[in-house]
């Protein structure tokens, strides 16, 4: 096993890493960018190094740099999260020509998969079905052939595209011509290349996707898969595991496949293959991702495993510790992902200063954190603070139970989207699994209704603001002192400000 | 004490008078039997006719919400005799709004002058962060007084961008 | 399913029960005395009534003030937790006649297993394995023929006995008559009953515990066993599930038998059932816990289980929700139990302020506790604060990650048993499952061997001592007056003074 | 500004002078390239020779203690130039050493009269909490100078009981 591992990441992921290394008894190495010396993962750290300035491109996308430390510290492998370079197979080269372990698959895997027709025609070649059209770029006139031939409504889609840039669905011959090349320039101007496929479009498809995990030794396993299916413009908001919609049969079919695409890119370590389902349970391949997943921790849940211990053994050149045999599932887990963004002003992202920090706990409530109270949400990266996962025998108790999880859980002085998973959680079609990937848009296009109830409380709130007013005026009569000194932090509001009086006094 | 709290438009006059250990309190004239305790900074018990609430009070730039169990309301709490709120009294009367930045961010754009109209909704200012933009809009149709801030400028959650009578 | 419970409890089994009692839409009742209006279980119930002053007996203890307001706020079910009026039969009977439903066993179970040598008569007839010794009271005469029969060296026990009240160990027939009388008049004085009984002496055995669950209909299963035998004075220390030493077929049998005993005592609803294993694993019955055990978070994490969840229906009269054969065991849990209390200071209580609590938190870990920062500690009850459990995939596994947790678990301002837990989970014997009831009084005989590594923190400590002292410093010359403000608040120290100070500038 | 830290016997010198961002540290004359921040009141991020250091200081009653890691020392911090420090260094340098309550309680007994010859580990003042008495001794031997509760007083942690000299 190794001695020392590099973390090229920052936030939960960073500190998830620090910490199954802690248990492992591997030195853990942070890397940070000048507006992160405060974060988490420094402190939780053995060992952290500067690794440049705010923006991403020249710290946590700085190889180079990265590289150098991991060379300086004595690091022997490099675990590089989900998101930044997690999916970099240039990067992956340079850790093996540095004689640094890459925690994840070979850059050979990297590659193919970083291709959606190359994905495509190897992923076709091993018997994974495909959502039907073609597999490789199309001019305009095959791409109007192939539309005929797999019958409209059909998805124009760029290959090197991803987040949904260079997508365009077209439901009728006629818009065939202005689409395809709209979409061409998009790609073009995104991705710098033009190339262009096409897929029939599926109708309200659900996202499911298998989690497979390989040693370096040619063994290949799946851990069931994750619903992933309530999203907002591609990203995932919830998963849960295991899927509802899916039976014992369903599931090792998928898996079959997930393992069969796998081997067939000679993968190793862990990997996602996300399918689309449509209404009649038929999957097919969407794309496979090449890193540990945000929401592997339902996985972990409902699998008993631990998915980084087992990323870092496998890196190390351990065997699997177990066979397909040996993986059972057992109960429901569901995780939420709290992001500072304001859902009330169109997502819009909120960083700032965490003033109050109450975070859920008890039976069944895992949080993975990236963020602390009196810790400055920094404008640099992305807004995700941590994540909520619960685990309980089925899914009703899991949704009550995150409920309950989130009734606990309170950030001040910054926005986030906690107000929004109850709106979900209480949805009918969420609580009976009736969800695709078109759920959250259309649930977020209605007005929220509010909660029951919710009069009776609004004196209750009413005569709280007054409470807090009158407590911290009094504060502000008896010391104005105080008041004054706090008063240079320049606190934005006076309600911030008297709150900060207040705080003196109950410490 | 008297507080007018506004909530959803409706205004709750709060009275409270603070004993030996405890807060007697009015509302809407109205007396409360209220049990409440300061657990922690920003964090209320409070107890009524045997009912308990966890009361926490969130403040994000300018605004203030209450959050009473997962019901959460925006207030606005007035002192009748407090100088600043006869002040802001003072100007809402006068029609005065403010845009006011929602989040910390930098100003990317400028969409309008000093002395032009706007209309309620018109885009005024733009302002970034985490890579996005956002349009901060005209709360209501007037002239733009006073612009605060200039293109490029780093921004404060809950500061004052400009003003429009 | 009932609409209103009230628990009957304060600390953290109190917000336990009200979280099972929010996740399945039940609404709980809190009451707490006046030195708890401040606590947790308080500010988390949907209702709270104050049940008397501080001692226990006018309030926790006070069955005629609970029951009233159970009636008046109209709860059909009372929880009781564990300790406190769990194992009071009275009060289970004076709820029935309230129309109140206890939610445990039946008085009459409760009786029985509250009489030392009922419960075991009643054991020894249904075939459970017994420590040999007399299952009756005895007269002197009568305990040194059993003495004999048996062989030294033996247990004088009294029958009303708990806690090592009352309780002697003889190695040789000469110590008898002096034992047995001291033994007897310590009873009475303690219990207000004299009658003693006689058992072989076990040497250090094991304490291992069957958890088992009965519904009103006749069905009871076991839910694997608790390996407990890390205590101090009686005391549990940390619980682990499973234990080391138990095998598929020792589980099954000690399992069946604690089944037995459960159907010959008409028991309902959750039960333990404590057991005694010598060196040779074989086990006699100690005695039978008739409610929920502070140490059932392991079985839950093992078992998937929830039991609270589980007690609340089998109160409410639902059958069973599944049968022994659907019951399985995975991975390895262990708990450890947070007390506001002094190891160097012979484990003396340590109420007060919590001026500063961090929690453990992400993958595998739980915690289930009834405080918060800055609340203050009563001195009027047990010092148990909170629990840290932690679920891994095979014992040593957990017993690094619940290291990794105590290093992240900080509590300011109060003494706790913090640090005891890493010398523990550090020792070869513990690392080993080399355990018995004596184990713990072994390792504290022994002095504590500072970490490996601390002769250079050493320096750390004393650059950051001085850094606090600086930054403090710093912050009483620039801002005088609020220092003094704060100092009004009668902080003990000038240290606790600046901290204060420090903590105005970093919110 | 310099202190002397004193753990396990060992006393360090500490030089600590603040700069702009930063403070420059010299720890018994050697120049120690530290990187402190203070993330949360009592918490200290320390960065030495790349090495990551979470720091936390415990405070309980009279007794302050550095937590680094898992590791935990007791500490004593003099400023040679602070008024109370050289008070407290005369004071021990006269000798007399005070008997502070551990945590808080009650006064059930009192073992010794002011005026009376006490040896060093004798019990002098019993203390009770949470059922549970606590003997505390004599930190010296010498004369048990003063007595400042009674039985049956309510004590706070870190308060002064007793003085012997």
């Amino acid at each position: 096993m190794f001695k020392k591992v590099l973390i090229a990441n920052r936030g939960e992921i960073a500190v998830r890493v620090i910490r199954a290394c802690r248990e492992m008894g591997i030195a853990s190495v942070a890397v940070f960018s000048d507006v992160d010396r405060n974060a988490l993962h420094v402190s939780k750290a053995d060992e952290a190094y500067l690794v440049g300035p705010a923006p991403a491109r020249e710290s946590y996308l700085n190889v180079a740099k990265i590289l150098e430390v991991a060379k300086r510290c004595g690091a022997e492998a490099i675990h590089p999260g989900y998101g930044f370079l997690s999916e970099n197979a240039a990067f992956a080269r340079a850790c093996a020509d540095a004689r640094v372990k890459f925690i994840g698959p070979p850059p050979s895997a990297m590659e193919l998969m970083g291709s959606k027709t190359r994905a495509r025609t190897a992923m076709k070649a091993a018997g994974v079905p495909m959502v039907p059209g073609s597999a490789r770029g199309l001019t305009l006139a095959e791409a109007e052939d192939m539309a005929a031939s797999v019958g409209f409504p059909v998805m124009i889609k760029a290959a090197a595209g991803g987040g949904g840039k260079g997508m365009r669905l077209v439901k009728s011959p006629a818009e065939m011509k202005s689409s395809f090349e709209t979409a061409q320039s998009e790609a073009l101007r995104s991705f710098n290349d033009g190339e262009i496929y096409v897929e029939k479009f599926i109708e309200n498809p659900r996202h499911i996707e298998i989690q497979v995990l390989g040693d370096e030794h040619g063994n290949v396993v799946f851990l069931g898969e994750r619903e992933c299916s309530v999203q907002r413009r591609h990203q995932k908001v919830i998963e849960e595991a295991p899927s509802a919609v899916i039976g014992e049969d369903m599931r090792q079919r998928m898996g079959a496949v997930a393992v069969q695409a796998a081997k067939s890119a000679g993968y190793t370590n862990a990997g996602t293959i996300e399918f689309l389902v449509d209404a009649q349970r038929n999957f097919y391949f969407l794309e496979m991702n090449t890193r540990l997943q945000v929401e592997h921790p339902v996985t972990e849940l409902v699998t008993g495993l631990d998915l980084v211990h087992l990323q870092l053994r496998i890196a190390s050149g351990e065997k699997l510790p177990f066979q397909q045999q040996d993986i059972t599932l057992r109960g429901h887990a569901i995780e939420c992902r709290l992001y500072a963004e304001d859902p009330e002003n169109n997502f819009f992202p909120s960083p700032g200063k965490i003033t109050k920090l109450l975070r859920p706990s008890g039976p069944g409530v895992r949080e993975d954190s990236g963020v602390y109270e009196g810790w400055t949400v920094p404008l640099d990266y992305d807004p995700m603070l941590a994540k909520l996962i619960v685990y309980a025998a089925d899914r009703p108790a899991a949704i009550a139970r995150m409920r309950r999880a989130l009734d606990e859980y309170f950030v001040g002085g910054i926005k986030t989207n906690l107000g929004l998973f109850r709106r979900i959680l209480e949805h009918p079609d969420f609580v009976a699994a009736r969800i695709d990937t078109g759920f959250l848009d259309r649930l977020l296009a209605t007005k929220a209704a509010a909660s029951t109830g919710t009069e009776s409380l609004a004196e209750i709130a009413a005569v709280s603001a007054a409470l807090f007013a009158a407590a911290s005026a009094q504060k502000n009569s008896q010391n104005s002192s105080a008041t004054t000194e706090i008063a240079q932090q320049s606190q934005p509001s006076a309600w911030k400000r008297t709150a900060r009086t207040e705080g003196v006094r109950n410490e | 004490m008297i507080y007018e709290v506004t909530i959803a438009e409706m205004v709750y006059r709060v009275e409270l008078v603070r004993t030996e250990q405890a807060w007697n309190c009015k509302l809407n004239g109205r007396v409360l039997p209220i049990d409440a305790v300061f657990v922690q900074e920003g964090v209320l018990s409070l107890l009524l006719d045997g009912k308990s609430y966890e009361v926490k009070q969130e403040i994000i730039g300018a605004e203030t919400n209450i959050v009473v169990g997962h019901a959460r309301f925006g207030v606005a709490v007035r002192d009748p005799r407090s100088f600043r709120s006869r002040q802001r009294a003072g100007a809402s009367e006068q029609g005065v709004k403010k845009i006011t930045a929602p989040m910390p961010g930098k100003v990317v754009r400028i969409m309008a002058a000093v002395g032009a109209q706007v209309e309620a909704g018109q885009s005024v200012i733009v302002i970034e962060a985490m890579k996005m933009q956002n349009e901060l809009k005209a709360p209501k149709s007037g002239v733009l007084k006073k612009i605060n801030v200039v293109e490029g400028a780093a921004v404060e959650a809950g500061q004052s961008l400009a003003e429009i009578e």
